[in-house]
């Protein structure tokens, strides 16, 4: 019978197995990359040190809010004594002036709330901006035109001149979880500008109107078929946007609208170092160090996430 | 294209007043009183009445508010008896602080932020783009790693690293520049320029690196088109295949971009201008807020909004000029 | 630092290498003209005399720009808190209850147009500084004029009965009460003329018309303020201006690091330049090891006592063991090293700061430096809270560390304490609304003038507490005691006399422990190699006083 | 074969069509604004499809053959007209009320691999409609494997991801995605234009050995004519929007009435070169117009040619051209030129 | 006409003898690789052919048998593949040339139109200045020269009121103008050589009639050469007069037009012919359709890329069905086709004799 077609030779490309789906290729592909592996590295160090910052600390001995008067020269404004901002077997990492603070504690500690804010705000920013973006890319129309004008007010904003604003006049409150909020405020129209516009490319996708064919209301189509094609599009925009999180929450810090002192966080410490960039250098560079490597890293992981994960990037 | 263009403007006011109305209400929500700022260490009940009743704040929101919109438009006569004043035609109030207008104010600091940005900007795309275009067309070559290693990690600093390396390189150690101090244009050039040239680096390395990364994917995309196919099966030269027809395709995407940045910086790069003590709008903005200076902080906040939308419809409107399909 | 000494330049043997020049003025006497840079990271809070009520604003405003009743003598040390008639040919002829001041002005007083200084004009802006316009400026006038109350300044055309002027040259103030300091008062800048024809109201503050040795050039808030010589000004009528330098230009807006850098390096221009803001502590490492910068640098005291209020009225604090606890659990050393080190601060043990003790402050209870964690849980167990406690502190942003130094020294004796801090533009309105404000504030006070009546009354007479807008008095002390003894003490004729019974209140009140006093703060300055004349002014905090100060070689300056 | 499975279809009386729309109109609206005018995409559109027949729809890019077939299965709702589906007219109702139908409607596709959701195995891909109308996950995927031998595909390849099917296997996959719910009515919009050559045929085959197994109704849209002739009863010749001509295939193919029609065969070329040669060939003038700015009349006028003035003024009504013919014609002058 | 106009080349062939002898184009054992992460795909695979004057050669071929490729390799715009074999343009070498060198003759002496006239015009400039650009790169004329050159094209290729059009941008162009565009662009320096990469693809039947009549008017007056690549039989039945077909990269078969049609050799070329529904049909059978899909050029097997879907080997004895999985068949002449099959059809008396 001239219907019968030939066992599937299959077209793909030899390497992967059978029933591999568009994930297993896109994992397959990350781990081809060694800028991968060492970025991952880098972020995994980073948070395990955020997580672990209590544990950490008691085992190097200081809590981040101890003074240590005998660790600095009070007669020098306070600069470590020793060489290298005071680094020893007794501060690992050295000391913070004036206050003898032990520096490991703080940058392990600074890393937890640098990094709980700004992956908090990344989250936030994602759930808001994905649901947006959905919404107006699928239903159109009006809810389109409405969502669509608020993305483009929100981004009108002068947002860091706003965030500052809106951080340095709050007092009773949270501040880690007014700037979270306030982080996330600004975020979202453009994870949802990202959906939006993956979504409507998704919303005429034969694949859609098969489904809808097929009986298959809103809520499902948006679950099983919209929603899995925006997914790797935005994990690649999430990636990318964590550095920038990181470092808008380091401004913040840094401009002193941040968090409560003594708190420790990367972009205050910094903020109160630059003052001692050239007496005590390494209490500038340590904590710049951990910032620029955790966006570094995250950053590179995006890349490689976008290349992979966003179709329209141009892969060749 | 007037049509559009009268849209485009009303929408621009609209979504200015908007901005101002959440604004104000954000420091009306989070209060700080600046009239008892204003009123100083000892201070009276009374006397804060006073002061609260002369600043207008005893009114309610709406009515301040709306008070603030008509003045813009129209203008307002502000405080009573010898020491009336009139606000003129942009009324964006007084400055609490120093009673000065808010609208001199930042006229007065914008020629600083201006000069930061715009000499940032050329410094910025210069480096950028060249950087970009020169990796995407060696695509995959080590000059193309090199660079874009060099751009991730240049985008990752802080500006305020590389501010204080800067500071520490150029000034501190090897005194080949003096301490960043405004000298505008019109009196000197050569040493407005020698003193915002760290300003500018700093700045820019951030910018430019994020350029480069930008400039280098929309070039490899556009170098993959058809067109470009096109072009060369025509036996174009290499040189008029990249520069006429690769670089206008693949630099109009930068354009967007390129118009929200400048929009946002316009209205003053506040880290940038507080590390280098540069008097501009940012600075001027930070200080506001470190002394509850409302009006101030309304106006910076109203004015970078403005640059970002008219920014935005400036690039809107520079598309149809550099993309003939684009039409209004 | 080298490895040898924990304290590497030299502070072992308890002299502070800072405080070298503790009442001498450094750089001779200085050459007449040229142009001296003044250096700084802000701009003047107010320049209008109504309103200027700012250490350092009143120094320069009233040594530079216009002149008082009365100002304080030009010499270094505590001799600077004398007075000396300025405007007035005399310190005012009092009543004999003290209750009417008459004042004759000079002769050949003008302003910067020619025009002659009159009473008329004085009067003016005494009245000013009633004007819900013109907010910010010092309020003696308030407190003390008689009719004061609800009077809303000139503006509407209504003027004070109590301040007379019979002729031009003759101004006469009648008082609510008795008040004998009242020329201590009148150095005030509320009491510089300011003719009626020159008012701008708020604006005025942008270019105040000049009475004294210099006028306005140009003013470009936060940027620049040129000063250059007003002719009018007449050498002969003034006894404590000396207005060496032809021209002075004030930088505003620069970072304050590079103000230091630029000062410790003093090249080319910075050579005369000076400082308008402290010394931050950061750069206490480049300036103390180096002898040749040690030699420029000023650290006159500011006469600030800083202090952990405790809320009295509310438990806690209400119980007097429990802050005592605090005073023994507090290490004011830690809050010194967090503050700068014991090179710009002196440990403080009493409340009124060592110029009102004559010079050392008395050591009433003998707590160690570092406190004494032991004896303040002791305390606290009796106090009935072997648990310690957990309380909040209000500090302004600038104090952040030393609030954390604070936080951590108490957190040793079981005191728990969160860390609030405001802005310092909202910091006074916070804590002055004693209902919703924390239990602890970090804050401190300056005599107006060297006396206990402008110390002692502000901070812990209970008659001033106000539920908003509360100032002074932040542990909300009301002693019935202790005020009886203030009044007494307020209607003490033989200065000498109050003095010490002042002196004596300090300690009465430390003993119940409304607050604790921390430290003083010095007003560390670095000179440019340039600079001649320059002394720490102890009546302006510290402020190098601008009345003497100039160049060794004005040709070396530059425009 | 494992059709048996799928129930019979109870063939309604030759008389009422399975399905007809009647003067179907669809204007899609201009964009905000005013800035584009609204396209009437299609234009009074009525024809019949009986139970087990093929219809094809051919015209050129933007005609509306698309919309037409949309419509039907009610992706979109017509502006205007009537769909009446076995007796009962579907063209206004809800989501809701349109489930139960759904299982009769389905469609086949132009690009199979767009039509497969990349995330998605093709077990759940063909199982989806079932479970949507509430068949149990394991019955469906019975079913789904059933379906796949039935058209032509490996069982076993039932849990590979799409892009591991060639062009061909992916439109299989789509062929029994539609036939999963038994459906009595299949509109195929293109299902061969994006394939090989040698592929096409294996669909066309698949798509009438389907068809006389589980009696299905095509509505084959395409733009092959050639394919159209292969697979259909009848053929509806649309332009700009309109039917210009259907009837039944023979007819049109052997002797089109309208000029465009005769214009549209004459331009397909066929692969002999011999025939080729002696072709007398009718090429049309210009492009097809945008339907957002239709002309006047006649939309054919200005590229037909045969037009007159009344073409330029008047649109001509779709009629039957011949007395007794089971053909109609909208044009002014096509029975005058076909005896 | 035009080509008086036209100074003299440099680029331009020897003499008139050399372009009677020799064929235009000729291309032989042409393979591109394209190296991948996966391995090398060899897109084209030993392809020779010839190009005459005034000829027309029609590739045919599925999607993704390499005619693309062919046709970039010809005009040197492959950037990241390996080319091998030899490509001649009048006897002149192309394979290897410098960049410099090749750019005199791209679009000079030959030129290539291409399935997207849309996407292969530039966006950003006029049709005009388009089809100017590089008459003024050729023949150094001037603007003014040039544009009046791009109206004049305009106006052959059938665009009306040229003058106009020239200043308008593509995208308003209808898909047929614009093809008519890319044509005229293609010859404005009156190129020798026209690679047409399936000019009508995109094109309505209606147009693509107009566009095919366009290109024959136009090849018929200027005497090009035409390689007309496309995967529909029938435009290869009206315009060529030479058709190659390919099958995985590779040429299954040559052969004159008619003899093509009517007596092809290889089972490929056969199957193609059969699985056609034809409009001139008159029995409705079922299509007789080619089994399976088409082969990946990632590890091409080593044998013919046919086999696995020929039914000729299906029917054949295992020896030869190995034989043909195993072995490469040659282009080898037969019955005045070039066919390369072990089990061609024109020895299929063999075949059935061998077999039984
Ligand atoms: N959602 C829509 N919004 C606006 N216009 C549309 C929409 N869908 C289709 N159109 C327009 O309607 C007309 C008919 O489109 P349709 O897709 O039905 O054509 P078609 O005959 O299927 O063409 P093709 O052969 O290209 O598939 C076109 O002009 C198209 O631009
Ligand atoms: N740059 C490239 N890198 C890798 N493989 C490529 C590249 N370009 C083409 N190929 C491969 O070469 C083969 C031949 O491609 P080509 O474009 O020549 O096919 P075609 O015959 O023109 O097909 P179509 O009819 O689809 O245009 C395809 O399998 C394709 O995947
Ligand atoms: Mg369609
Ligand atoms: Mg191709």
């Amino acid at each position: 019978m001239t219907t019968t077609p030939t066992p599937a030779s299959s077209p793909a490309p030899a390497a992967v197995p059978a029933g591999s789906g568009p994930w297993q290729l896109a994992r397959a592909e990350l781990r081809r990359r060694t800028a991968v592996k060492v970025s991952l590295a880098v972020v995994a160090l980073f948070l395990l040190m955020a997580a672990g910052a209590p544990l950490l600390s008691s085992l190097a001995g200081w809590s981040p809010e101890e003074f240590d008067k005998t660790a600095v020269d009070p007669y020098l404004g306070g600069r470590p004594l020793g060489p290298l901002g005071g680094i020893s077997a007794d501060h690992w990492l050295g000391v913070e002036p004036v206050t003898g603070r032990d520096l490991f504690a703080r940058v392990v500690h600074g890393a937890q709330v640098s990094l709980l804010i700004a992956l908090t705000a990344t989250a936030i920013v994602v759930l808001a901006g994905t649901a947006a973006g959905i919404t107006a890319g699928y239903f159109g129309g009006r809810t389109d035109a409405v969502l669509s004008r608020l993305m483009d007010l929100t981004m009108s904003f002068p947002s860091l001149i706003f965030m500052i604003a809106m951080m340095s006049v709050a007092k009773d409150v949270n501040r880690i979880l007014l700037m979270t909020a306030v982080i996330g405020l600004f975020g979202w129209p453009g994870v949802a500008r990202v959906v939006r516009g993956q979504t409507l490319s998704l919303r005429h996708r034969e694949y859609v109107d098969a489904a809808r064919v097929g009986g298959s209301g809103p809520w499902r189509i948006l679950t099983r078929d919209i929603l899995p094609g925006v997914a790797g599009p935005v994990i690649a925009y999430t990636t990318l946007i964590v550095p920038g999180m990181i470092a808008t929450e380091a401004a913040l810090s840094y401009l002193g609208v941040g968090v409560r002192p003594p708190t420790p966080s990367w972009g205050q410490m910094i903020a109160e170092s630059v003052a001692f960039y050239d007496t005590d250098p390494m209490y500038f560079v340590i904590p710049s160090t951990c910032l620029f490597l955790t966006v570094l890293a995250f950053t590179l992981l995006g890349d490689a996430l976008r290349d992979v994960l966003d179709p329209r990037s141009g892969r060749t | 294209m007037t049509l559009y263009l009268g849209r485009r403007l009303l929408a621009v006011a609209g979504v200015l007043v908007a901005i101002a109305a959440v604004t104000f209400t954000v420091f009306y929500v989070l209060p700080s009183d600046p009239a008892a700022a204003a009123c100083g260490k000892s201070c009276s009940t009374d006397r804060l009445e006073a002061i609260r009743a002369h600043m207008g704040l005893d009114r309610p929101l709406w009515r301040q508010f709306a008070d603030f919109v008509t003045g813009i438009f129209t203008g307002r006569t502000m405080g009573s008896g010898q020491y009336a004043l009139h606000c003129a035609f942009p009324c964006l109030g007084y400055s609490y602080e120093n009673s000065e207008a808010v609208w001199d104010l930042l006229m007065d600091r914008l020629p600083v932020s201006a000069s930061l940005a715009l000499g940032a900007a050329v410094l910025w795309l210069a480096l950028g783009l060249s950087a970009g275009v020169t990796a995407a067309l060696r695509k995959d070559s080590l000059t193309d790693r090199a660079l874009m290693v060099g751009a991730v990690a240049a985008a990752s600093l802080p500006v305020y690293f590389t501010s204080m390396m800067l500071i520490y390189g150029l000034i501190r150690t090897a005194g080949l520049l003096p301490y960043p101090q405004y000298v505008p244009l019109g009196d000197d050039p050569l040493h407005w320029a020698s003193n915002l040239l760290l300003p500018w680096l700093a700045l820019a390395v951030l910018y430019a690196a994020m350029y480069a990364r930008q400039s280098r994917s929309s070039m490899i995309e556009t170098m993959a088109e058809p067109y470009i196919r096109t072009a060369r099966a025509k036996g174009l030269p290499r040189r008029t295949v990249v520069v006429k027809h690769g670089l206008r395709a693949g630099m109009t995407p930068i354009l967007t971009l390129f118009g929200m940045d400048l929009g946002g910086l316009l209205a003053g790069a506040v880290i940038t201008e507080s590390i280098f003590g540069l008097p501009g709008i940012g600075r001027l903005f930070y200080g506001a807020l470190s002394t509850g200076d409302q009006p101030v902080i309304l106006g910076v906040t109203l004015l970078a909004a403005a640059f970002i939308v008219v920014a935005n419809l400036a690039v809107d409107l520079l598309y149809a000029v550099v993309d003939p399909r684009v039409r209004y | 630092g080298c490895s040898g000494g924990k304290q590497s330049a030299g502070g072992k043997d308890g002299k502070n290498p800072a405080a070298a020049h503790e009442g001498t003025a450094i750089g001779g006497t200085p050459q007449k003209g040229g142009t001296l840079t003044v250096l700084s990271n802000q701009d003047f809070t107010h320049l209008d005399p109504a309103r200027n009520w700012v250490m350092n604003d009143m120094d320069f405003g009233t040594r530079l720009l216009y002149r008082t009743l009365v100002t304080y003598k030009a010499t270094p040390g505590t001799q600077g808190g004398g007075l000396v008639p300025d405007l007035a040919t005399d310190l005012g002829t009092p009543s004999a209850d003290a209750r009417t001041w008459t004042f004759h002005l000079k002769q050949g007083v003008k302003y910067e147009d020619g025009s002659p200084v009159t009473a008329q004009d004085v009067k003016y802006n005494v009245e000013r500084s009633f004007s819900p316009d013109l907010p910010g400026g010092a309020d003696y006038a308030a407190r003390y004029l008689a009719g004061a109350e609800g009077y809303r300044g000139p503006a509407q055309g209504r003027h004070l009965d109590s301040v007379k002027t019979p002729d031009d040259r003759t101004i006469v103030f009648e008082l609510r009460k008795p008040f004998a300091e009242f020329p201590n008062a009148t150095v005030m800048p509320t009491f510089a003329p300011v003719p009626q024809a020159q008012d701008k109201g708020p604006q005025y503050d942008n270019r105040p018309f000049s009475s004294g040795p210099y006028k306005v050039d140009s003013y470009a808030r936060g940027k620049k303020l040129v000063l250059v010589r007003n002719d009018h000004w007449d050498p002969g009528t003034d006894e404590v201006r000396k207005a060496y330098p032809d021209k002075l230009v004030v930088l505003m807006g620069l970072k304050a690091n590079q103000i230091d850098d630029r000062l410790i390096a003093s090249q080319g221009a910075d050579a005369s330049a000076v400082s308008w803001g402290a010394l931050r502590p950061e750069s206490a490492a480049k300036v103390l090891p180096d002898a040749r910068v040690r030699e420029r640098l000023l650290a006159e005291s500011t006469n600030c006592t800083d202090m952990v209020q405790m809320h009295t009225g509310r438990a806690p604090f209400d119980d007097p063991k429990v802050r005592r606890a605090v005073q023994y659990a507090l290490d004011r050393d830690a809050v010194l090293t967090a503050s700068g080190g014991p090179a710009f601060n002196d440990l403080s043990t009493a409340y009124m700061p060592a110029s009102l003790f004559g010079g050392k402050q008395p050591d009433t209870l003998k707590i160690p430096v570092t406190g004494d964690a032991d004896k303040a849980r002791q305390l606290l167990k009796e106090a009935g809270k072997p648990d310690g406690i957990s309380t909040k502190i209000t500090a302004s942003a600038g104090d952040k560390g030393r609030a954390e130094a604070v936080q951590q020294s108490l957190g040793r004796a079981g005191i728990k304490v969160t860390i609030e801090t405001v802005d310092p533009s909202a910091f006074y309105a916070t804590i002055g609304d004693t209902e919703n404000r924390t239990d602890m504030v970090y804050t401190g006070w300056c005599p107006d003038y060297p006396s206990g009546s402008t110390f002692l009354p502000f901070v812990f007479d209970g008659r001033f507490i106000k539920e908003k807008g509360n100032s002074g008095n932040h542990s909300l002390f009301r002693d019935d005691a202790t005020m009886k003894r203030m009044d007494e003490i307020g209607a003490m004729t033989d200065t000498k006399a109050a003095a010490e019974a002042w002196q004596q209140l300090d300690g009465r009140i430390l003993a119940q422990a409304p607050t604790v006093p921390v430290l003083v703060r010095r007003w560390p300055l670095v000179l440019g190699t340039n600079i001649a004349g320059a002394y720490g002014h102890t009546s302006f905090g510290g402020q190098i006083d601008y009345a003497t100060v100039g160049l060794k070689d004005p040709a070396k300056s530059r425009d | 074969m494992t059709a048996g499975t799928a129930p019979l279809p109870s063939v309604p009386p030759p008389s009422v069509p399975l399905l007809s729309v009647r003067d179907v109109t669809m204007t899609f609206p201009g964009r905000r604004g005013g800035r584009s005018a609204p396209v009437r995409a299609v234009d009074g559109v009525s024809f019949d499809l009986a139970a087990g027949k093929t219809l094809g729809l051919v015209g050129e890019s933007g005609c509306g053959k698309s919309t037409t077939g949309r419509m039907i299965v009610r992706l979109l709702e017509p502006t205007t007209g009537s769909i009446t589906y076995d007796g009962r007219d579907i063209s206004r109702l809800g989501r809701r009320e349109l489930k139960p139908l759904r299982k009769d409607l389905q469609m086949v596709f132009q690009d199979p691999h767009s039509s497969l959701n990349p995330r998605q195995t093709v077990a759940r891909i063909i199982a989806d409609p079932l479970l949507v109308q509430g068949m149990a996950a394991a019955g469906a995927r019975k079913r789904a494997a059933e379906l796949m031998e039935m058209t032509g595909l490996i069982p076993e390849h039932i849990d590979r991801y799409p892009h591991e099917f060639s062009g061909g296997q992916a439109q299989r996959i789509g062929i029994a995605r539609a036939l999963a719910t038994g459906p009595r009515l299949i509109v195929a919009d293109e299902p061969v234009s994006a394939l090989d050559v040698s592929v096409q045929a294996q669909i066309v085959n698949l798509m009438e050995r389907l068809q006389r197994e589980l009696g299905l109704a095509y509505l084959f849209i395409a733009h092959d004519l050639s394919v159209v002739k292969r697979v259909c009863n009848r053929v509806a010749v649309m332009y700009l929007g309109r039917i210009v001509e259907v009837g039944d295939k023979e007819r049109v193919y052997a002797a089109p009435a309208h000029p465009y029609t005769q214009a549209l065969l004459s331009a397909v070329p066929l692969p002999d070169p011999v025939a080729e040669r002696a072709r007398e060939r009718i090429t049309l003038l210009g492009d097809p117009p945008s339907p957002a700015a239709p002309p006047s009349g006649c939309t054919f006028h200005p590229r037909c040619p045969k037009a007159q003035e009344i073409c330029r003024t008047e649109a001509p009504l779709l009629r039957v051209a011949a007395p007794g013919e089971a053909r109609e014609v909208a044009c002014h002058f096509a029975a005058a030129d076909n005896p | 006409m035009a080509a008086q106009a036209v100074p003299t080349d440099p680029a331009a062939p020897a003499g008139p003898a050399a372009s009677e002898e020799q064929p235009l184009l000729s291309v032989t054992d042409l393979t591109v690789t394209f190296p991948t992460r996966h391995g090398d795909v060899r897109a084209v695979d030993s392809l020779s052919f010839a190009v005459r004057r005034g000829q027309t050669l029609g590739i045919v071929g599925e999607s993704g048998s390499g005619k693309s490729v062919t046709s970039l390799a010809v005009m040197g715009l492959h950037t990241g593949a390996r080319v091998t074999g030899s490509i001649a343009l009048v006897g002149r070498e192309l394979n290897g040339l410098p960049e410099r060198e090749l750019n005199r003759l791209r679009g000079r002496r030959m030129a290539m139109i291409f399935q997207d006239p849309l996407s292969s015009l530039h966006p950003y400039y006029t049709v005009g200045e388009q089809i100017a650009e590089h008459h003024r790169v050729h023949f150094g004329s001037r603007r003014a020269a040039a544009r009046k050159r791009a109206v004049e094209m305009l106006a052959e290729v059938g665009i009306p009121e040229p003058a106009r059009r020239a200043g308008e941008y593509p995208h308003q162009f209808s898909g047929g103008m614009r093809q008519r565009v890319m044509i005229a662009m293609a010859l404005a320096c009156e190129p020798d050589l026209l690679i047409a990469d399936e000019p009508t693809t995109a094109l309505d039947v209606t147009v693509q009639a107009q566009i095919l009549e366009l290109i024959a008017r136009l090849q018929e007056q200027r005497g090009l050469a035409v390689v007309m690549i496309t995967h529909d039989l029938g435009v290869v039945a009206r315009v060529a007069r030479e058709v190659l077909v390919m099958y995985g990269g590779r040429a299954a078969e040559q052969a004159p037009v008619d003899t093509l049609f009517a007596d092809p050799g290889h089972p490929y070329t056969r199957g193609l012919l059969d699985s056609l529904p034809r409009l001139d049909d008159s029995d409705d059978a079922p299509l007789r359709a080619i089994p399976g899909s088409p082969p990946s050029l990632l590890d091409p097997a080593p044998g013919c890329a046919f086999s696995p879907r020929c039914p000729r080997a299906a029917a054949a004895t295992p020896a030869e069905r190995a034989h043909c999985a195993g072995v490469r068949p040659e282009l080898r002449p037969s019955q005045g086709h070039l066919v390369s099959c072990h089990l061609s059809l024109h020895t299929a008396a063999r075949v059935q004799g061998g077999t039984r």
